[in-house]
């Protein structure tokens, strides 16, 4: 046996002999004859393992190949923010108990899960104003896409699904990509500039649903009142997908009419790990609440009258349901719902309008900022809450190359999503971008 | 050791993070786009109370670092302490994903070599690592199909087959794809019943979806067959990889003739299930296919670099994004960990784990199909001699007290009182022979003292629960009024 | 849920980590030096096994994450996380402590930052960083007034007078130091009894140590004499700065009057207790103590860097290099985010708290001295009505039946059947509430039903010990011969 | 009240109102009455509150303003070895239910902590020889001075203790720090290149101690077999100070004879940390259980006959003996002996060879590399483990200046400790200096 290789597998080559003896063979060979021998024991042409401090070497050469906010400042978004993580939430996740737990099926063995969960659904409707939330999805793309097929089970007989302009791109192709077996049309977002109205206009006896996003890809803030109950004067169901830091301040999802909401929750505490995992929510209204997919916690008693949490309304998932469930979504994102749940918890009503709060003033003040240099002009006719458009006077990707020498990272290239806007810039800033750190930003810019 | 909602803890005013004034002057609000309602409902803590409260909860699960977890089917294997500190390695953590692939060439590197390693291993040419659970590569390989056909100009193949002992994301995935599910029949050795397959053939056979070793712990004897069938009709395979923790360096099923498969990184390769997720379910597929999968991928540059890149025809973004990132550090880093011989060595010992699981109970807990197991063994909780109103879920329940995590239970569908028991390598021969024991244990309980098991759990946090109560009068997010008058029932 | 010794995981050939091979031509191993017993004795397990024992053990243990811990003279405060991430910062875990001053200046920064802060907050000219707990910090002082007399020429003063309230430590480390102890008696509030400090005070006496809050929970209302009167005869006077939790932003012991004192940084600071350490005990004295500091201290150069610098008269070093440096970063941390309000407000809502615990108990459990309390409160466990052989003990007992951790009991010594409790800030309105219900609802059971005292703990993990049998026939490391024979009495 | 005062204190203002109420004051300030009103609420003169992420920006400043071992190559020990500290280590550590509870003092609530250091304790049993252990000390050189301390206690009326030159020169200072007030003389290491033989001749009929190290300051390893029965023939006791990873293949303190053994435990996975928190191991002998410091952990049973872990003998202790009491310890390192624990039982066996055969196979790849230079002359007369003295052609303090710049510690300047060497380099290899790194510090060496 060789020195390294068994340091995760506890058998030993006594233990081996003694258990092929009691299964009644000579070799571990003789529990594959089921494989084709032709096809047995293939070579794998990997490279030769790592000791630990090898690998822990070359993984910290890799993670030092890439830049990261603790080396440059961050002035990036586009559905991915920086925002403050606090340490108490990795202190919490990175306990075995639960990230090394499975889905609560045994619920009398995983009421930590379960009541972890349950208590991220109740923040998240408390954030949401709406009325059920579920366990999670994979991010806010899919989670936005699940409103689609869920729009298309309650609303039955309608095929056209309205979309705008103003949500994510990404989050567009992922609908396109859910949507593309299910002879379902996608309308809304064709002509450059479109606004909300426009794509209201779209709504029809053949819609299904309506899905706006609040604050909008381009940082846009809408008053969208009164909304819910125009589409849903259609015959349709309104859509609404949130950033949940917004939500510190500004309208809910419920305050528009929405049927469903879905948010990315990404800025609740996950950091930017490069894209992933991040955290889909969804919620929606109590009526709905067989029509919602993923994994829901309620509340019960168990036989001795204690109160305890369980997987609930189980009859519509995919392990029941089967080729009759309206998703198949099985593992989602509990831990970075664990993850949003502490962060949620540690900011309180407080803290969240205390984030939002700053993050929107020292959005403007870099807006204010920037709109004072020659040769910028910051599209700033709408309200908006942390990201808003710079039209720039040379191609941002040049912009953006000059910036990192100075260990800035400029905002969102819109060139390729919105060309109609020039050399535009989408430019996010947080709490975590400091009063000075956007004086540098600015002072780096003018110096281009 | 009861802990309450997180919510009974709030007082008005408290606050558990330490913010910064935003330091610079104010710009007015608008006060038309404010919300109303002030939040109304979200809780007021301060970090010692949030982190209490979180850790006792925590002390409420049941986990694979408190225990054994023979959870069939899930592969709940241990998950390496190293693979934690690499995710959380500041390049890795603190990347934006949008961020300039110029800036982002160690996280492009890691991407390149792991679709490498994953497409060695499995014989496939081309990987995407981008979705992010096994269902969503379900999703992504039968919309790869579907893609194909269409681009063959075949229309007509809207059927995709589906074994009866299959995971019940196959069918979701199939329908969620807008095809029709088809069932095919296993035989009496828990194969694919071959006629049945070929009765199911059609021109409108998009293809078939199998798992392999399939959910009966079975290694398809011919599985070579089934593949050559199914690619006869015009049909493509898909490889259901929940169980690939059975093959590493045993076969590969893009040898074997499957077209696409989807690897569970938080199966077989150790990334954490979390109570839940985040998983990962990159997918691999034939050259052929390869010009469908979701981007972005990632490819070499001629000058060494990386970069990323959209396939040709490709299907579309599964998810924002380049799939779960952090999942994906911790497969790297269990591949280049364990090499070729160590991965080999973990499906060996997984195999060996399980038949010596199943020799040992099988005199007393029949198994439901009598032949030499992969990586899991499905038992039948049917004792001689017990009280017929024992049942599979007592045994599972008693487990419990026993302090072991019960095996899949009811599953797969067509094996009555099925017992889905998947020790995974990392176990020690210690472990499975207490577990072995205490399944013995049980079983005479069942005859002598049935009562015990149909009380059990006694020693869990709480026992047997209302399930009935939960769905019909759903409380589903704090209501402190739904709960008094659950508790005052 | 109990947990066999880890040894008896242990079998041949298993290893829990992935070493490298040596990687070089080897050099022939000097045989007459090497060991003869191949590490007998030691175990051999893997990775998983080692994660799933500590693991559970773990959950054996009470701690401030998981509950109320109201031990009096221990400020078991609430650990904030930060600390915890800072603390690991690459730079600080990975810095090694010989590396060149140049290539530290981060370290230095931080510790010239604390040594000015804690001489800030506590009115002392000078602080030394390096003492690695409360006693070391301790003998530091007792060594510096020694060294200090010796330097003046006064060989005679070989006295350290300590009231009978003090901590072990203090009498102990007198000695440690060859130091004669002297005892000085309380008054009847609780006070230094000044007739008999003055009677006690003589050209032999060195200093006096004491405690202010003292042990009883109370500020020395004559303080500021009692110092005048030490320094009258020539001693000088070392604060204990265990109970420093109370008075910050409160009182400066430097400007009270006091020479010399250490801080726990562990208590004060919010510096995690670890299960009994590490701790540090930096120390803070007069300027006319500062030349006798152990060294290296930190001081700014005049090109604005830092390095170190040994006090000219130093009495030597107390350890190893510079002290204790993760629990600096944490405390410097603290100091950081609380600023001077933050500090004053942890003061004063421990007093608050203890306080609050005092005038909502006293009338069940008499207050030893009946005044206003500073950080804690000491009660006695003595219940109207209830048996003569319901003790204190059994009432700390009962509490861990109730999911609490029970206060220091018996301590101070002068106080019978003393209940010491310590709340600290870091505990909500909500909690003490609790906390004084449930003793309130044991006083009930001290009287009505005694035997569920006397019985308790039944809820915690083991319940009381054979602590005789512990230290008649010790079993000191695992030996399985003697756990059999203890196990088969 | 200010956001960011009070995240980590659960008292609202309504909450202080009702307790001021129910105590029967009006305000805090009542509370203060005993203190001299001259000297209350004195100002604190401190630097603003920092909100936390501008905590973490600053700690990340100062962090980064250190060289460390993800940065540099390291060939620096002298006291504190950079070998690997497996991720499990701080996995349990930082669990909450260790690392925030105080001293086991209610064994029942304790279990967890007092069953660590019981296995602590019996590891160290197991890898010393050495019959008990106790549950730690400050460090290395506190644990060397203790045992000077139980010496003197168990060796009534001897008031010497001998020490060799070749004992690390920071713990001989302590040693002295620790004796100063004890009327004891301590000998033996005055003359520079002094042996252990030396050392041994100077103990006589007034000696109740002789402290030697192997290996020692310099490195090299010393077959003591016999000398602990020297020594007890002159009535004396033998304390032998060892290296914790060294005994993974060299003689054990037992083996020597040692009545007392010490050592510090830092490259049992603590990390270099700065030079703390660091681990003093202490071991003696089973009879001399009454004299020994600190606490220890035993075995025993519950009254329902359970086996228990509980601290023991605790007579011994400051806090029940007071001024009778040989050492006033109380805080110990119990975090970091779990931390050792934990490593030890990862190790185990094969691993704790194996890390000291690489560590030992490199150090002399390294001194072999090294001794081809010209001008460079490695001192290996005598056997050595990890470390090698080199003897420089310049002031080591260049060699070390220019090496930096190479991203490359040099080793410990000796020029302070024993002149009589001339430019001497102490040089530490590990496990965690690869064969490449080894070729780059003899390259970079070579062209200074």
């Amino acid at each position: 046996m060789e020195a390294g290789m068994t340091h995760y597998i506890p058998i030993t080559d006594a233990d081996r002999q003694a258990m092929l003896q009691a299964i009644g063979v000579e070799t571990i060979e003789d529990l594959f004859v089921d494989v084709p021998a032709s096809h047995r024991f293939p070579p794998l042409e990997l490279p030769p393992p790592l000791s630990e401090p090898e690998l822990m070497a070359e993984l910290n050469r890799l993670s030092e190949a890439n830049a990261h906010n603790r080396k440059y400042s961050i002035f990036l978004g586009a559905g991915a923010y920086n925002h403050f993580v606090p340490a108490a939430v990795d202190q919490i996740i990175r306990r075995g108990e639960y990230y090394t737990a499975y889905t609560p099926y045994q619920p009398e063995i995983s009421q930590g899960t379960l009541q972890a969960i349950f208590e991220y659904q109740s923040l998240i409707c408390a954030l949401t104003g709406m009325e059920i939330a579920n366990a999670s999805h994979y991010d806010g793309a899919t989670a936005l896409a699940e409103s689609a097929i869920m729009a298309l089970n309650v609303v039955r007989n309608r095929r056209k699904i309205v979309v705008a302009r103003s949500v994510n791109p990404q989050y567009r192709a992922v609908l396109r990509t859910y949507m593309q077996g299910l002879d379902v049309e996608i309308v809304g977002d064709e002509n450059p500039g479109a606004t909300i109205a426009d794509a209201l206009a779209q709504v029809d006896d053949h819609t299904a649903l309506l899905i706006v996003q609040n604050p909008d890809f381009l940082g846009r803030i809408h008053d969208l009142r009164g909304l819910g109950a125009q589409v849903q004067a259609r015959g349709a169901l309104l859509a609404v997908h949130f950033d949940p830091i917004a939500l510190g301040l500004f309208q809910t999802p419920a305050e528009a009419g929405a049927d469903i909401a879905t948010g990315e929750g990404q800025p609740l505490g996950l950091g930017l790990a490069f894209g992933g995992p991040y955290l889909g929510i969804f919620t929606t209204r109590q009526k709905y609440v067989h029509k919602i997919a993923g994994r829901i916690v309620g509340v019960t008693k168990d036989v001795d009258g204690r109160m305890a949490y369980v997987l609930t309304l189980r009859a519509r998932e995919q392990d029941i349901r089967r080729e009759r469930a309206t998703s198949n979504i099985c593992t989602n994102q509990g831990l970075m719902a664990l993850a949003s749940a502490v962060y949620m918890s540690l900011m309180g009503k407080r803290g969240m309008r205390a984030v939002a709060e700053i993050t929107y003033h020292r959005a403007h003040y870099a807006a204010q900022r920037i709109s004072e240099l020659t040769g910028y002009r910051v599209l700033a006719d709408q309200p908006f809450f942390r990201e808003f458009v710079v039209q720039c006077p040379r191609p941002v990707a040049e912009i953006n190359a000059a910036l990192r020498e100075q260990g800035i990272i400029g905002g969102y290239d819109l060139s390729a999503d919105e060309p109609h806007l020039g050399h535009a810039m989408l430019v996010a800033v947080t709490e975590m971008n400091t009063p000075a750190e956007i004086d540098r930003f600015v002072a780096a810019l003018a110096a281009i | 050791n009861e802990e309450p909602p997180i919510f009974t803890y709030s007082q008005p005013g408290k606050i558990g993070v330490n913010l910064p004034a935003a330091g610079v002057a104010p710009t007015p609000l608008p006060d038309d786009l404010l919300r109303q309602d002030d939040l109304a409902g979200f809780p007021e803590l301060t970090e010692p109370e949030v982190i209490r409260h979180f850790t006792r909860i925590s002390q409420r699960n049941y986990a694979i670092d408190t225990g054994f977890y023979p959870l069939g089917s899930c592969t709940m294997k241990y998950n390496p302490k190293l693979h934690e500190e690499a995710a959380r390695l500041p390049g890795f953590a603190g990347a934006h994903p949008l961020q300039d692939e110029a800036l982002s060439q160690g996280a492009l590197q890691l991407m390149y070599e792991l679709q490498n390693y994953l497409g060695e291993i499995s014989g496939f040419a081309a990987v995407s690592l981008q979705p992010a659970a096994g269902a969503q590569g379900e999703l992504t390989g039968i919309l790869v199909f579907r893609a194909c056909h269409l681009d063959r100009g075949d229309t007509q193949r809207t059927e995709v087959l589906v074994p009866d002992s299959a995971h019940g994301t196959n069918p979701a995935t199939a329908a969620m794809a807008g095809l029709k599910v088809v069932e095919v029949k296993s035989d009496a050795r828990g194969n694919v019943d071959l006629d049945d397959l070929k009765a199911k053939l059609s021109p409108r056979t998009a293809g078939m979806m199998l798992t392999n070793p399939n959910t009966l712990g079975l290694f398809e004897e011919h599985i070579v067959e089934i593949c050559r069938l199914v690619h006869d009709a015009g049909g493509l395979m898909y490889g259901d990889g929940a169980n690939f923790n059975a093959i590493l360096g045993i076969a590969k099923p893009g040898e074997l003739g499957f077209d696409f498969m989807h690897y569970n990184l938080h199966k077989t390769f150790t990334t954490p299930h979390g109570g839940g997720g985040p998983g990962s379910g990159a997918v691999g597929c034939t050259a052929e296919l390869a010009p469908y999968l979701p981007g972005p991928r990632v490819r070499q540059r001629e000058d060494g670099g990386y970069e990323f890149f959209t396939p040709e025809k490709s299907i579309g973004r599964m998810k924002a994004f380049h799939g779960n990132f952090g999942m994906l550090v911790r497969a790297w880093t269990y591949i280049r960990s364990m090499g070729a011989a160590g991965l080999r060595e973990v499906s060996e010992t997984a195999v060996l784990n399980a038949n010596y699981v199943r020799v040992m109970l099988k005199d007393i807990y029949p198994q439901a199909i009598d032949r030499i197991c992969m990586h899991e063994v499905v038992l039948r909780g049917q004792i001689a001699g017990a009280p017929k109103d024992v049942r599979t879920l007592d045994i599972a329940k008693r487990l419990i007290d026993y302090g072991f995590h019960p095996p899949t239970i009811y599953f797969p569908l067509i094996v009555p009182e099925a017992l889905m028991i998947e020790p995974t390598e990392t176990e020690s021969k210690q472990t499975l022979d207490h577990f072995i024991a205490t399944m013995r244990r049980i079983a005479g309980e069942a005859v002598e003292t049935p009562d015990v098991l149909h009380a059990a759990p006694t020693k869990a946090p709480v026992r047997r629960l209302d399930e009935v109560r939960a769905a019909r009068q759903p409380i589903l997010r704090y209501d402190p009024a739904a709960i008094a008058r659950l508790q005052g029932e």
